[in-house]
């Protein structure tokens, strides 16, 4: 695999640090052009009185145009993109990010339009989101869906007030939220946030939920259960109708986390399945770039009986008119200012309308056998911890190479970085011990995905028969591991100017 | 198979029926049968057909074109959310493709551009706040401004958040709806002329206070007192949560860090990101030192690697809701990131000079059309305290009724108090920023004057 | 300098090479997404006969878009470019391409503007080239602009054949064209292309062209002299007044190849100076970026009495109207189809009216101060064939290096990519042995400057201390030196299907 | 110093200082004073003063709107420049700064992205013409027309070019130009019928006859009699160039190399390019293989390096300016490059089918107007040949007149022919692109039925 290189004595290129922007530039150098002031003179003092005006400038770069760019290029070349390759991550839906998308949401009529303008200079985007609203509807089975929540786990508190609201109305406290040992940390955390109590409930060793020790928890305090299905193992929970009716005979609510709804588009719905609320992130099944970290876009959708708590304002149509209805007397509220990331749901919108119904239903469709294109090519060289059909991503163990060669998941993942992919997701979820969870999505090649497994084989072999590269790696990124440590205890946040 | 869907799904037929073999199943239902049958959906999903890529754009073209942007108005416009000059240089590097289609930098090795920017960001909200140290991104404005409340609260042990209303009127919907069902009692400071009341806050402020909430420069416009307001709440052990809506003030005023604020909270938007029809927004996040364990949301430390050499790393994850689960600081996983990155990009670009420039244009040219307009008959300045960019009106005709005549000129007014205060319904809140030419700010004044 | 690395045994990431197009995706992959025909159906032999069409399709790689969006960004990141680091080629002006020239081009007004678009839909289109012309032929003193050159190179053509029909006006028969010995090699080329003879003057010891050799060669046989100025050394031509007047006497033409305008602005107008005719790279001194090659923009600008032959159309004003006027009666017709590559042209445009007249010489004063500063600090470590202030850029000799250590010029420029700068022109110009040609232009700054001095010097010193791994560089690129003899004996210019 | 200047010259005044120190000299001027006195401009040039960012965008949104492009009309007009559906993919990558700031691949090593990308457009050029070889560009369809004369000439060392009155009237105006001082005279075959006639050809080739020159489609839009005119031209040695203004239709048309060409060449505006006003463009030349070491411009070239590892060159310079100087095959340097990448992009991102469904599209609109139109009265085809997406029409009206009207419509109709042929002053050239919707034809049919 490997080829003979000339004699170097240079350190690479690649692993040369780029200096903060703060170190670029000179005093009194700009990159910026403003037109000076075309209104009469004024003693600034007149226009912002000295006390309130800051003593000295903030000390921010003093750059060219030039240094902005070739800082920024330089940075954006120390990353890792679906662009440039495949992103295996599970449980985070790497798929393709359409570029007709970025066209459609970037025409000034949607980005320079102000949120406070007025409805009639606005139609065209409340036609969007009144034709988005209604897509997501039909393809979740719920009756009415918000927008307002930017991410995944804002759409989760949004949904745990809305159920608070609920039990309010009825006259009932409900102080206990149940989520799954399985459950990713925003479920807990969302239900903390929103006041609630939170008991965990274990998996079965099918990975379903522990049906026995879920009615066990289950009592007249429970609001919600938090559901993941799909769940995080990648498993569709087979016993999702005994939960449903479980939690009803409680007259708790059945919250889905739609994270992994790219398995079953076209093909199941949360709402015929019982569901009284979910999420969704639009960021994953709908396609809308992850930015690094965000922004992202959350969806929740609700049955009838939560509609009238649903976030302010709601977009309605009356003929052809569309218009924002911020009477909602039982509504929580809001849940962050004007109406959620439309400039992602203009993404979203434009990715449903090129794929229709037959391609969304392919997409999962796909997705799912890719996942488990990649679990039987797997199976021999990793331990299998949930020996079941998966659904868009399915979960492995790095158990026998620890005990074996003393070569954690960490390290393999590490090691991947090396061969060009990006790691899977590791050592989540928590039930599995050196978790490797792992996702393709249906945008990915046959090629792509032979070649991950050609190279996790050769990892594999690598961790029997040449462990010290595995731990040491990476070894071809910009940097080596970091020492997270020292980061953690003596935390260097910012930079500092001298004095 | 319509190629709009197959562009996005690599599979061929050959392709898949090589992929059911490996499985080992004859058909993809053998790999859903897991799903109880009776949930199965027997039919096609009703939605539009799918659309090919000229059609679509079309479509999405005719759309964007029924909306009325601000390169079509002159626009006078603000409240939380700002029409300020975008350099090309920010979408021309924030939004390429290795920053946009990149997951949150889990594998540092990989991700060190992404963590660096991010590491940039922070240091140049601490430059602009004063404060010590900033995250990486909260949601938006508002919502940033709620988890203000209960981190406060967290520190100081104490359950009531005043907060002035003078704070724009979303922020304390959404401060409300985030505190409805915690042990958080929310209440509300009135601003009665425009500012909020130093006198009337120290009144307010009881040893059950965990946070005094104000909002500079304010809805109204206003610049409030902030070291009197800061004095107010330390002198009863509360901490004092400042949100900036407008950070571009910020090249110009105080930075709440210099006045005493503990927490600063605000929305980035007007640092280079698009008005987006109100989002993906920049929530802004600050605070002292010592609080730094208690801030929400992700952090980015510099450190070493293996070889001594400098790098970047998500840092103080035990914070985080994927280590802490129930117990985190706050349940927020996805953040802001890339706008993080266009108003790092931004404020580079501007670059200390350029801000500075920026905010007194703002400052000057509101000024202009503030005195303009107070001295045409009929109309008046509804409060006197000194204001940044934005300046509340009362005016001789309901506000949405000047609103409906300037449009006709291609005018994009302010917001009619009213919708919030009712008790402002002849209020009409204005702001001009840099974007509006003196010939834009005359002809306003001009038409003003004919509508009487 | 150099880190410690961890061991690696995997083969570096950014040597893998990148398999070509054609061998990635799979047959039936698609990559698009088209309407279906909407009207009415016809048998494929009533539209076009069968006789008429291909046997079978090109065979055109087959990929989906995400094969697509990898291929591109990946061959990406195996360029090197202005917004990534330093490129001093020396005649390239390569400076930096303003983001903001990209924004005013690719505007739909502009971008997808037919050309043949009745004049009264193309006003905006037709002002900008007025506008544009009146400013750069203030800029270079000429009386009349056109922008119909596609690059320099077809500006030196346009010219000649212009000179050709002033003769023929004048009924006279000229055969031949003078170029210095340090002329670009198109000047010579183009000569041919317009069917002259071609004579060559040698330079004298200060790096003018020999005077006295002019003299000899001048006749009335002569055409024109293709003059460059600066000059290909960097150097003003001290005695251009003389060299005007010598080819004036003769009845010749003076042209001017104005490659090298970036030292000259707002200082000095070749139309001042004597000169007839001359052309300009927009893509050099105007900022139009250089596409990895082309397209560029040429512009040639003439006085009176070369006027009625311009190319047709012109771009005529009457009143508030523009106008295109093809009645040129003395043209000497077209040089391509249309107008001329007005995508740049916009680019162009949106630079002088960044800069302004102020900014135009204050951009040449920094150009020639940068270059100055370059050579008064590489003037110890390198040969200085000609030791004169320099204008713009100026020509170092590796002559030392070859003849003491065998370390020759393109070693060194080999070297240099190591450390993550682009190389200078190299060997040229060819009355030069070993040259190096340095332009470091206005737009880098000393910071940037600095550091490629201080590598510079480092790389003399290897050449001293290591000369090995200066001769076997680059080590740090994609691939190692690449074998130009077979690629020239066998030529592979394309990949071929397998039958 | 102004902004907008300084954010492109980065040297501060203490820098400047530092370096005019360093060089040795005082004054800046100093460095001019080898510039003779008496022509060292002594007052600023007279050029619009500085523009700022945001006033300067405003201008240029103000000019691009004072035009009418084809996102504003229904645009059936062709003639050379084609209007043709570009998916997201070209911009999107072809115009990723790191190909659009780079210069000429000199420097191999690290121009590996360049090189490769422009082999694979050589290959993908190669396979839609049917040649051996195609070069890495040139300035258009028309200048690339001129070139191929001289390489003919050279060739066949005879001194005649033949070309067909069907040829594009614009590359038949720079053959004349660009021949106009070279031992080449340059005869013109009227195309009688709207296509070129082989007899007539037969009859006009000598043995002084370089090259047949056609068009195909040519510019009435018709398929010429590729087969036929290759043999009149090879029976007198005389070799057949064959020019494609609209290459989309070699994905359903037979490639010429398949019928016998020389050398193809072509605009490949029509892959992927905007419309631009007329430029840049993408001028493509491809010929055989024993023809190589004389075909102008840039060639990449496939190889090894010392390691083995493919890679990629410029090859063949022997042939270029820079290495022959006055002995060079053409004085082309600076190409269209980066239309040629977006071209690739373009070709890759359609593929094996959808050339061929796009072609297909462009043909089967262009049949059903061409029928409609024929069956109204008083308007007639005025050539019987099969056609691709053009034709020609006459008209009961100057179709000056009917463009007239037609733009009322939001329709941009089609090119009056009589202003390049007298002859045919009452004939339409019509073009019909795939980006025509059947609706939209039927618009124009209505309104020609009203226009008598
Ligand atoms: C299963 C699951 N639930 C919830 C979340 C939280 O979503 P977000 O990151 O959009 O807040 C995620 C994504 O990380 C997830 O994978
Ligand atoms: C001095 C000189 N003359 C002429 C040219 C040719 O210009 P172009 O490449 O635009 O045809 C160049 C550029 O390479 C040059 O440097």
């Amino acid at each position: 695999m490997s080829t003979p290189e000339a004699p170097t004595r240079t350190p690479s290129l690649r692993k040369r640090p780029v200096p903060v922007i703060f170190e670029r530039g000179a005093p009194g150098r700009v990159g910026y052009s403003l037109p000076e002031s075309d209104v009469p003179e004024a003693p600034l003092d007149a226009v912002v009185p000295a006390a309130h005006r800051r003593s000295r400038p903030a000390a921010l770069p003093e750059v060219s145009e030039l240094d902005v760019v070739r800082h920024y290029t330089a940075l954006s070349h120390r990353n890792f993109s679906i662009d440039e390759g495949f992103y295996p991550l599970g449980s985070c839906t790497m798929k393709y990010n359409p570029k007709i998308n970025e066209d459609a949401a970037r025409q000034a009529g949607f980005a320079r339009l102000h949120p406070y303008a007025p409805e009639d200079l606005a139609q065209g985007a409340l036609e969007l989101l009144w034709e988005l609203e209604h897509a997501m509807a039909e393809i979740t089975g719920m009756d009415r869906v918000t927008f307002q929540p930017a991410a995944g786990a804002h759409g989760e508190l949004t949904s745990l007030l809305m159920i608070s609201r609920y039990f309010e109305e009825k006259g009932e406290r409900r102080g206990t939220i149940i989520v799954p040992d399985s459950a990713h940390g925003t479920n807990p955390a969302s239900a903390t946030f929103a006041g609630y109590k939170v008991v965990e409930v274990k998996s079965d060793r099918r990975g379903n939920i522990d049906l026995e020790a879920l009615r066990a928890a289950l009592n007249r305090d429970v609001a919600a259960l938090m559901f993941t299905n799909p769940n995080t193992l990648g498993l569709f929970e087979e016993q999702i109708l005994e939960v449903a009716r479980a939690v009803h005979n409680v007259g708790a609510q059945l919250y889905l986390d739609g994270a992994n709804f790219n398995a079953i588009l076209g093909i199941t719905r949360p709402g015929d399945q019982g569901f009284d609320v979910m999420h969704l992130n639009l960021h994953k099944t709908f396609t809308t770039p992850h930015g690094g970290g965000g922004p992202g876009a959350g969806a929740v959708g609700v049955r009838a009986h939560l509609v009238p708590f649903l976030p302010a304002p709601t977009v309605e149509r009356d003929g052809q008119r569309f218009t924002l209805d911020h009477d909602r007397p039982k509504t929580i509220g809001k849940m962050r200012a004007f109406y959620g990331n439309f400039g992602n749901l203009v993404r979203a919108y434009t990715y449903i309308r090129t794929m229709g119904a037959a391609g969304l239903r392919e997409a999962s469709e796909m997705a799912v056998l890719n996942a488990n294109y990649l679990l039987a090519r797997l199976r021999d060289h990793f331990e299998v911890p949930y020996d079941r059909v998966c659904k868009h991503e399915f979960v492995l163990s790095g158990r026998w190479q620890r005990d074996r060669h003393h070569v954690t998941t960490r390290d393999m993942a590490k090691r991947l970085l090396d061969y060009g992919f990006h790691a899977p997701t590791i050592y989540f979820p928590l039930i599995v011990e050196e978790a490797i969870m792992i996702e393709p999505t249906e945008t990915e090649s046959l090629q792509t995905l032979d070649a991950f497994v050609e190279t996790m084989v050769a990892i594999a072999h690598e961790a029997e028969t040449d462990p010290e590269v595995v731990r040491t790696a990476p070894h071809e990124a910009p940097v080596t591991r970091l020492d997270e440590v020292t980061a953690a205890r003596k935390p260097n946040l910012r930079w500092r100017p001298e004095e | 198979r319509r190629e709009s869907v197959m562009k996005y799904i690599p599979a061929t037929h050959a392709e898949r029926e090589r992929i059911l073999a490996a499985v080992g199943v004859r058909a993809v239902e053998d790999l859903f049968r897991d799903i109880p049958a009776e949930v199965r959906l027997k039919r096609p999903l009703d939605l539009p057909p799918a659309a090919p890529d000229p059609t679509l754009l079309a479509h999405l073209r005719a759309l964007a074109e029924r909306n009325t942007d601000c390169d079509r108005l002159a626009c006078f416009l603000g409240a939380g959310a700002y029409d300020h000059f975008v350099p090309s240089t920010v979408p021309h590097l924030a939004l390429r493709p290795e920053f946009l289609t990149a997951y949150t930098p889990y594998q540092a090795e990989i991700m060190q551009g992404e963590l660096q920017a991010i590491y940039e960001y922070q240091s140049m909200m601490c430059e602009l706040t004063g404060m010590d140290v900033a995250n990486a991104s909260m949601y938006d404005g508002a919502s940033a401004t709620g988890e203000a409340a209960s981190m406060a609260a967290d520190l100081t042990k104490r359950t009531e958040v005043l907060i002035s209303t003078a704070v724009h009127p979303e922020y304390r919907q959404v401060l409300r709806t985030y505190t409805s069902h915690l042990p958080i009692t929310v209440r509300e400071l009135p601003a009665l002329d425009g500012v909020t009341s130093v006198e009337a806050a120290r009144a307010a402020i009881t040893d059950a206070t965990a946070a005094l909430i104000v909002q500079s420069p304010n809805f109204f416009g206003a610049i409030e007192e902030g070291e009197a307001l800061a004095k107010a709440a330390h002198d009863k052990g509360a901490l004092l949560v400042v949100a900036v809506a407008e950070p571009i003030s910020l090249g110009l005023l105080r930075p709440p860090g210099e006045y005493g604020a503990d927490i600063v909270t605000g929305e980035g938007q007007a640092l280079g990101n698009a008005l987006n029809f109100g989002g993906p927004y920049l929530g802004m996040i600050a605070t002292r030192e010592a609080f730094v364990r208690r801030i929400p949301g992700r952090l980015v430390g510099r450190t070493v690697d293996t070889a001594g050499r400098p790098g970047y790393v998500l840092t103080l994850q035990t914070r985080e809701q994927h280590i802490r689960r129930a117990k985190a600081t706050s349940n927020i996983c996805t953040n802001e990131s890339l706008n993080a990155l266009v108003a790092a990009v931004y404020l580079a670009t501007l670059g200390r000079q350029g801000v500075v420039h920026v905010a007194e244009l703002c400052a000057r040219k509101a000024h202009y059309a503030r005195e303009r307009i107070a001295a045409l008959p009929g109309y008046a300045l509804a409060f006197a305290a000194p204001t940044f960019n934005e300046f509340v009106v009362r005016c001789p005709v309901p506000p949405a009724e000047i609103n409906r005549r300037l449009l006709t000129h291609g005018i994009l007014g302010g917001l009619p108090l009213g919708r919030f205060y009712p008790e402002y319904d002849d209020c009409w809140l204005l702001c001009v920023t840099e974007q509006r030419s003196r010939e834009e700010i005359d002809h306003l004044v001009d038409h003003l004057e004919t509508v009487r």
